[in-house]
């Protein structure tokens, strides 16, 4: 056979794929961890298209969903981190909106989070962890208790039940499936016949997307099905759970992508900056988002010198000597 | 040979690890603490990262967990329920590395807010995979600036859970295994009572008075069991500087 | 031109695939039905295996689910888990083939053994993923060679549910989606009642007689549905010998 | 840093594998599927030191199980499937067995086993699944009562309960974690630091070792920690997972090894043969077990031509023409 699909109704553009896929108040869910692999250029272009009131749920996110917050395209998240390591322990206009009470939101851990996407990637309704007993995260609802139910809001935050395979005392807790709308991921390549790998740590990417109703995936590089399929212990995703396929290099910037390009430490640096000022930070989206029409032109703005400084060595995966600080 | 209370901090945790450890890092002091402790004291402990990074050969020191530099050389590159499940796995003996704005006497955690859950003074980054190593882990080592307002009677929001409220509180709320171990801060280690599983200080580090402890700690504490900590010798010093961080990004 | 009852049955089969399906194969017929469909009729589809195998070549049939030629130039080469999941992955329309020893008049499937389950007087291999398909994916497809022990009125043991007991006893389970689409053996198709959900005769293939049919069948059945089923094309014919079993290995 | 675990102290002979692990009464976990990939080499010696009394746990088992059955080494056994693909739809004497009431047996699916073993692999007591409602796997328990909750058996085979997250009618089965004494894995590659790559469809060999107190590994070859090390997305363990490496050169026949050799298709014709009649069997047994004092001896006796003829293409990593009938 070796027949392969026809993924030319797949692939698409930012725009197309942000016009068709992303509406108003949809469930949205970004794939990546803090400053790797953050789907950047199709959130720009969300932010461009002003999509407005997304309920987003992420384990970690850094980047991706502190410039969404900031545009004041989120009014309900749930999370178990938003931080961009060393370049801001806490997102800057995540924590804003958080003091500010901008946003609804509700805290997980990073596992139970995890469990989540993969309950929803099982079609289960829940899994069950030993992750929170005792803590706020249990104790405390962010959410308020009308929305409980409705949309995407899962009717329990949790439930807490005796193990009933152990006579002993013996507490587990169950932590709700999340089915999104919506799954933004970034991978380094798609084959021609929408296979999708991710290389480097996968995070829960995969369950991300397999949990989710509709999954766009923006890429490095698009690749034959023949080197795609040499391999076939090292895909992350088949065709059918694809339904956006992109080609965008560079799409993850300022974030890392594994064997392409490590962070870019200037521009964090300088979003940290200009996000802790209400001012700068309008400049900061006029000038990073608003005014720019293609994702060519965003990294022209960056500058080939910038890029080639954070390409990453193609053994080690990172940009060896990068001056980091 | 002059050290700063960094170094003295990574080192009193690195003590910590013994040979086989499977060990949890973050960033910063606790990527320090696991790589000095592996080339000085535990050749066979391994450094897993939760983003799912098991023993990365961090040639470079990563600045975040997902950092490419907890991928590269690694012996696999998974995912975080891999992460988690290595963590909480009964068969392993896991260490992890925390660090907090809060603790309490128990070694309780806040890393979420300072204030009101829904309208807090101050929000941070929220638990992470803090909770869940705090919950799963074998033993959690924390690293603390030790400021008063740190060392709470009361968290503003348990994020992570130590010994609970002490005694065999931890384990009736389902926790049968792990809790905190250490508390590394500048100015001295602490432990916890293996009965009441309260606080107290076992470590003031050289220069350090025990009334410095005192006086920085936001409740009362049991001072009796105090020892001073040994300095870092030329050899601890020189791996730390030479090898662990020669890019200066953390000391 | 001539054909076996094997080529009817893997065609009448490969002919209810549709494009863009995501089809469970097993081994033998069942093969045989999803790689002409995608050669024939449907393109688009994807044949995998509930061992993890996505869409491979399969430029050889394989002799198992776990045969290597289910791996080689596939998609992806994953797990069970990661299988079962596609086969209920509620994105997908996913038909699963499924053989059986018995089958009830609502489609309920025997896998197990004949006899009591705890002395049987013949065991079969069990469940292996027949119970997970029949309960998950949006429409099974069963081969069953038509015999009136095989067609009973109770089954020995239900290893795999399809209609249940008939109208929405299925959705009252708890299984929400799938239930059994179609029957083909070596004499005929067979199809379920949209409310009742009882079977009843759709298809006699040529040369074979409505009686052929009922006295073989261990329970009485509709059939006043009943219509000729076209013949094999010779384009059919040719893909099928051609190209899907070349070696001759099920056919 | 790059200094890599010692793993003299986890490479053994089976010989030595076998006596310090698998002692009577255990419960075993068999990795493989059906016709792939089956620890034959430790089976093999598990019925040479006539261990007794296994509890076996697995999925889909074929030769590895059927061969442990028909020696005498297995008293309680949890299974969702027992054959050999076409070369013996259901496992000759696996059958034979559960025909005469010789082994305790307790029957579920494919998916439940999996997700039994991905339960124990997280060290969480259950996982839920839709599969399995209203059938008899649910309805009919194998087990005697009395031995419910003893040893490594499960205090309940399934706990059915509403869905908390759903306040219409939705039922789910709960099927409880497994967590073997031992689990036997065959590899194609174990690096010098220990960490293990299976290469080809890994069913739910992962899940089973992480699950198990113990995990033996054999492997058709011991690589370089560079190599392995060099593409950590194709690992599939790491070294603290395993206890006893063997290395063990057609190791899983005469079952399939992808990227080595196929499944023997005269051999497992010759079993079935042998299987069928128990006198045939006895001889098989002494002929092809207890008689073979090492696996290179096992080689000799299936013979250079036959292991020729099952050699796998490299590229496609199946014997390409094979006579299969």
């Amino acid at each position: 056979m070796g027949k392969t699909s026809d993924i030319s109704d797949k692939v698409m553009t930012v725009e197309e794929a942000v016009h068709r896929f992303i509406k108003d108040g949809i469930q949205l869910s970004i794939g990546g961890f803090t400053v790797t692999r953050n789907p950047m250029a199709i959130v720009y272009e969300i932010i461009r298209q002003k999509i407005k009131n997304l309920h987003v749920v992420c384990h970690s996110q850094g980047q991706a969903l502190d410039v969404l917050i900031g545009a004041g395209c989120v009014k309900r998240l749930e999370i178990a981190y938003g931080g961009n390591g060393r370049y801001a322990p806490t997102c800057i206009r995540f924590r804003r909106a958080a003091q500010n009470g901008e946003i609804e939101l509700e805290d997980y851990s990073n596992y139970q989070m995890s469990l989540r996407f993969l309950a929803g990637a099982l079609g289960i309704p829940f899994m069950a962890t030993k992750s929170g007993l005792g803590s706020d995260i249990l104790n405390i609802e962010g959410f308020p208790k009308e929305i409980r139910g409705t949309g995407k809001v899962a009717k329990e935050k949790f439930v807490v039940m005796q193990n009933p395979f152990n006579d002993g005392e013996d507490n587990v807790v169950l932590v709700p499936a999340l089915n999104p709308d919506v799954a933004l991921i970034h991978a380094q390549y798609v084959g021609e016949d929408g296979t999708v790998r991710i290389k480097g740590l996968t995070f829960a990417d995969v369950e991300q997307a397999k949990s989710a109703d509709v999954v766009i995936v923006t890429c490095e590089e698009i690749v034959p099905t023949s080197y795609i399929r040499a391999e076939p212990n090292l895909n992350s995703l088949p065709n059918f759970f694809v339904d956006a396929i992109i080609k965008v290099p560079y799409g993850a910037h300022p974030t890392a992508c594994y064997g392409f390009y490590d962070y870019d430490p200037k521009y964090l640096n300088m979003y940290r900056k200009m996000a802790s000022d209400d001012n700068l930070f309008r400049e900061y989206l006029e000038e990073w988002v608003f005014s720019i029409s293609s994702h060519n032109q965003y990294l022209n703005k960056v500058g080939a010198e910038r890029l080639f400084s954070i390409k990453a060595n193609p053994v080690v995966g990172y940009a060896v000597g990068l001056d980091r600080k | 040979m002059k050290y700063t209370a960094n170094e003295m901090m990574a080192l009193s945790a690195g003590r910590m690890i013994k040979d086989g450890d499977i060990v949890f890092a973050g960033t910063g002091l606790s990527i320090l603490a696991a790589t000095a402790a592996k080339r000085i004291y535990a050749p066979k402990s391994v450094v897993f990262f939760e983003t799912g990074g098991i023993d990365p050969t961090l040639d470079e020191m990563p600045m975040a967990v997902a950092d490419l530099r907890t991928m590269s050389g690694a012996a696999l590159n998974s995912g975080l329920i891999e992460s988690f499940s290595i963590v909480g796995h009964k068969k392993l003996h896991t260490i992890a590395f925390l660090g907090a704005a809060q603790i309490d006497r128990y070694g309780n955690l806040n890393t979420t807010c300072i204030g009101d859950y829904h309208r807090p003074e101050v929000r941070f980054s929220g638990s992470g995979g803090a909770n869940d190593v705090a919950s799963l882990a074998s033993s959690v080592i924390t690293f603390m600036k030790h400021e008063k307002k740190r060392f709470v009677e009361k968290l503003h929001y348990m994020t992570s859970v130590g010994w609970y409220k002490g005694y065999d509180s931890r384990s009736k709320l389902g926790l049968k295994r792990g809790g905190v171990y250490g508390v590394v801060t500048n100015l001295c280690v602490m432990k916890f009572d293996e009965i009441t599983k309260e606080i107290y200080l076992a470590e003031v580090y050289p220069g350090v008075s025990i009334e410095d402890v005192v006086k920085n700690t936001g409740f009362e504490i049991d001072t009796s069991r105090a020892v001073e900590s040994s300095p870092p010798t030329e050899k601890e010093l020189r791996i730390l500087r030479e090898e662990v961080d020669p890019q200066k990004l953390v000391l």
